[in-house]
């Protein structure tokens, strides 16, 4: 099975892994993992690249602009480009690497897509919401036992699970 | 062996050990016993009478004395340039900023020793820095400077250099220039940003 | 099928023994304070540990069996010069196993060094470690020396007041 | 004693440099998991794969575990480790939004950029569509301030909150786990999809 070079590594030792990478992260910078907030970093420079003085002025954007540092060169973007570079070395190692479109054969490419971009847009938004996304909040925040991380995660999944049958003809 | 079964009795057993370990606080500033101890013993935290009275002399802006005695003492008779933190106020929130800080070099003192060692002890178990004591304090200053013993041939050289400084310093603290005692309090420096221990910045937002 | 259950109990049982064996080699190495700062700072503000010598004279010459003297600096200098019926417990290694049942007892414990400073510091330490009955000889060895034992019958032994201002800072601005 | 870039001041490049890294074992571990396949992470919630559960758990307990044993070694200053901030409103709210935009979308941020990265187009949408949620949010924000910054409680832990030990706590989340993985297991085997398995 191994030499098909598609499986992936049993659950629990991947899980033991990303643990690690986890609790090396705690240990070297007393934060754990996040991925939206380095989406964030990116849209606020793209705003503020568009137009500086209403990036300033917002109440929100502002609170990520400074003049002594830049949204792009932060610990989150870097831990980002980290995760895309990680994710490929370990898709080529796998022989995983393919352009594809994954979706239930029942639907389109384009249903997929935009069902991607609706799910991305809400994803991004509420991360934005609730601070943090899965890995930011959740994963991490259980982690540090804080009330928020199980909240936050509780909040997820218990709405996917909610929501999942009335999606079931995009996955299965 | 399902992988499950594997990982179940090492996470149980691993959670039962973290279960009756006792919780404690770690805390990466202040100092165990035993670091203290390292640090009495390698005594850099004294300050002899002649290196302050020429930091005096020079005004020099990396030292700031600091009174432990109570105000009633200190009103009566300080150093130069001296302020006041009454020991019993040691901890009070509005002197953090003084006794809690990197940029310069603080010098407790009182009348003899005891006073400023306890001080120098709390705020150095608590990983406060830059906390110094002045050496037999101000009765030690007093025979040192106003009334120096004249060193004897025996002494060598440097006594000789020592004694010099000693009566120049006199000259300085006693003499015509010296200010009167009640206009010679001079504010205490600003205190500086203070190297506060915080909560790392996380998280996604 | 029986065999990977025992397989697993032997898991279990490894890990727990290797865990806990851990945990109590580990714990014999702390020295932790008993006492926080503030804690120690406010039984300071309260109470006076300072031993005069005139009061420890007193204790040596009528055997007071309450009291035990502690001498604090290094074996080399103790062998010079102590007083008598010290026990020697050198400051780097006050914190030792072996000194514990000269420094955790009943008795009233008098610290001394060469002057008073280290004493002190010692004091403070080993009380917020969790001692007590702990003094501090004011003035040390030194003084103890030079005044308490001084052969000159003219030379009164006087009260010893480091802590007290010894000059007149009147008098000093009269200098002028 | 760690948390080490804070406590030593490390130069921010080092930690730049460490983010990059610790990114790196961050997207490995996410693409070995398989989380690079949206249909594998939603098969979560119709039980066919319930990897993202086990992996997510798994990580989880072992970061919480190798705190508390770090923390007991004293070779970690917990008071310095950051603790999320807890605002309740926001913190359901956004919560409830994010799932809707797990089982819309197949993905959350993380894996996304993971799946993007090995080729996936449906992440690369994805991935634009997170950009254009937090845009969305930038731009109307004086609408959510309000709410993003009601009923704060403060970096709060649930060990604190129970007034149990970090490591009782982390017992109890291991237990609730380890039932879980097995309610986990079952669902596979009970809502088995070959086809869909095949294909991942």
């Amino acid at each position: 099975m191994e030499k098909k070079g598609n499986k992936y590594m049993n659950p629990y030792l991947a899980g033991l892994l990303l643990g690690l990478v986890l609790l090396a992260s705690f240990y070297l910078t007393g934060r754990g993992l996040g991925a939206s907030g380095a989406m964030k970093s990116v849209v606020v420079s793209g705003v503020s690249a568009v137009n500086k003085d209403y990036a300033e002025s917002s109440h929100y954007y502002s609170k990520y602009i400074s003049d002594d540092k830049k949204p792009m060169k932060s610990w989150l973007v870097l831990e980002v480009f980290g995760v895309l570079v990680g994710g490929f070395i370990s898709g080529a190692f796998s022989g995983r690497l393919k352009f594809k479109i994954e979706k239930s054969p029942k639907i389109t490419n384009k249903k997929r897509i935009r069902l991607a971009i609706i799910g991305g847009a809400l994803f991004g938004f509420g991360s934005q919401l609730g601070r943090g996304c899965t890995s930011g909040a959740a994963l991490t925040g259980m982690a540090t036992l804080s009330i928020a991380g199980y909240v936050v995660m509780m909040a997820i999944f218990g709405t996917a699970f909610a929501l999942a049958y009335f999606f079931r003809k995009n996955w299965i | 062996m399902k992988a499950r079964y594997i990982l179940s009795i090492v996470l149980v057993s691993l959670g039962l050990i973290a279960a009756i370990l006792p919780q404690n606080q770690n805390s990466s500033l202040e100092l165990d016993a035993k670091q203290l101890l390292n640090e009495i013993q390698v005594e850099n935290y004294v300050i002899s009478i002649d290196e302050m009275a020429n930091a005096m002399i020079n005004d020099d802006p990396e030292y700031q004395l600091i009174d432990v005695r109570s105000k009633e003492e200190y009103e009566k008779f300080s150093l130069p340039g001296a302020m006041n933190i009454p020991f019993d106020q040691l901890f009070n929130e509005e002197w953090a900023p003084y006794i809690d800080q990197v940029a310069r070099k603080n010098v407790f003192y009182c009348n003899g020793t005891t006073l400023a060692s306890d001080a120098w002890m709390l705020t150095r178990q608590k990983g406060y820095k830059n906390n110094y004591i002045l050496k037999g304090g101000l009765n030690n200053w007093y025979t040192t400077i106003i009334e120096p013993d004249e060193p004897t041939l025996t002494n060598g050289q440097e006594a000789m250099y020592d004694y010099q400084a000693r009566l120049g310093a006199k000259q300085f603290f006693t003499g015509a220039g010296a200010a009167d005692n009640s206009s010679n309090k001079k504010k205490a420096k600003k205190p500086v940003p203070r190297r506060k221990k915080k909560m790392v910045a996380g998280g996604c937002s | 099928m029986k065999k990977p259950y025992i397989k697993l109990l032997g898991l279990f049982i490894a890990i727990l023994l290797i865990g806990f064996l851990f945990t109590s080699l580990r714990s014999s190495k702390k020295y932790k304070f008993d006492m926080s700062a503030e804690e120690l700072h406010s039984e300071l503000v309260a109470s006076n540990h300072e031993m005069d010598p005139n009061k420890a004279w007193d204790i040596l010459s009528n055997n007071n069996d309450d009291y035990i003297f502690v001498d604090i600096r290094n074996p080399r200098e103790f062998a010079n010069f102590h007083i008598e019926g010290a026990v020697n417990v050198p400051l780097q290694r006050v914190l030792d196993d072996e000194f514990i049942p000269y420094l955790k007892n009943e008795k009233k414990k008098v610290l001394y060094s060469n002057e008073s400073i280290k004493a002190n510091e010692i004091r403070l330490l080993l009380t917020q470690y969790g001692y007590d009955n702990l003094f501090v000889l004011q003035g040390g060895a030194r003084y103890w020396k030079e005044n308490m034992l001084s052969k000159d019958v003219f030379k009164s032994r006087g009260e010893y007041n480091d802590n007290k201002l010894k000059f007149d800072p009147n008098k000093m601005k009269a200098q002028k | 004693m760690g948390p080490i870039i804070p406590l030593f001041e490390i130069s921010e490049e080092i930690n730049l440099l460490i983010a990059f890294l610790i990114g790196l074992g961050f997207g490995i571990a996410l693409e070995q998991a398989g989380f690079s396949s949206s249909r594998k992470l939603a098969g979560m919630f119709y039980g066919y794969d319930t990897t993202v559960l086990k992996v997510f758990f798994t990580a989880s307990i072992v970061a919480m575990l190798g705190l508390v044993f770090l923390n007991d070694l004293g070779m970690i200053d917990m008071s310095i480790v950051y603790v999320n901030d807890y605002y309740i409103a926001s913190a359901i709210i956004g919560g409830v939004i994010m799932g809707g935009g797990f089982i819309i979308g197949g993905f959350c941020p993380g894996t996304s950029v993971c799946a993007a990265a090995i080729g996936k187009i449906d992440a690369m949408y994805f991935v634009g569509g997170s950009l254009i949620g937090i845009l969305i949010f930038g731009q109307t924000y004086p609408l959510w301030e309000k709410l993003h910054f009601a009923q704060h409680i403060g970096p709060v832990k649930l060990s604190d909150t129970l007034g149990v030990k970090d490591g009782l706590l982390g017992l109890i989340v291991i237990i609730a786990a380890l039932l879980m993985f097995w309610i986990g297991e079952m669902a596979e085997k009970r809502f088995k999809r070959e086809d869909i398995s095949k294909e991942l």
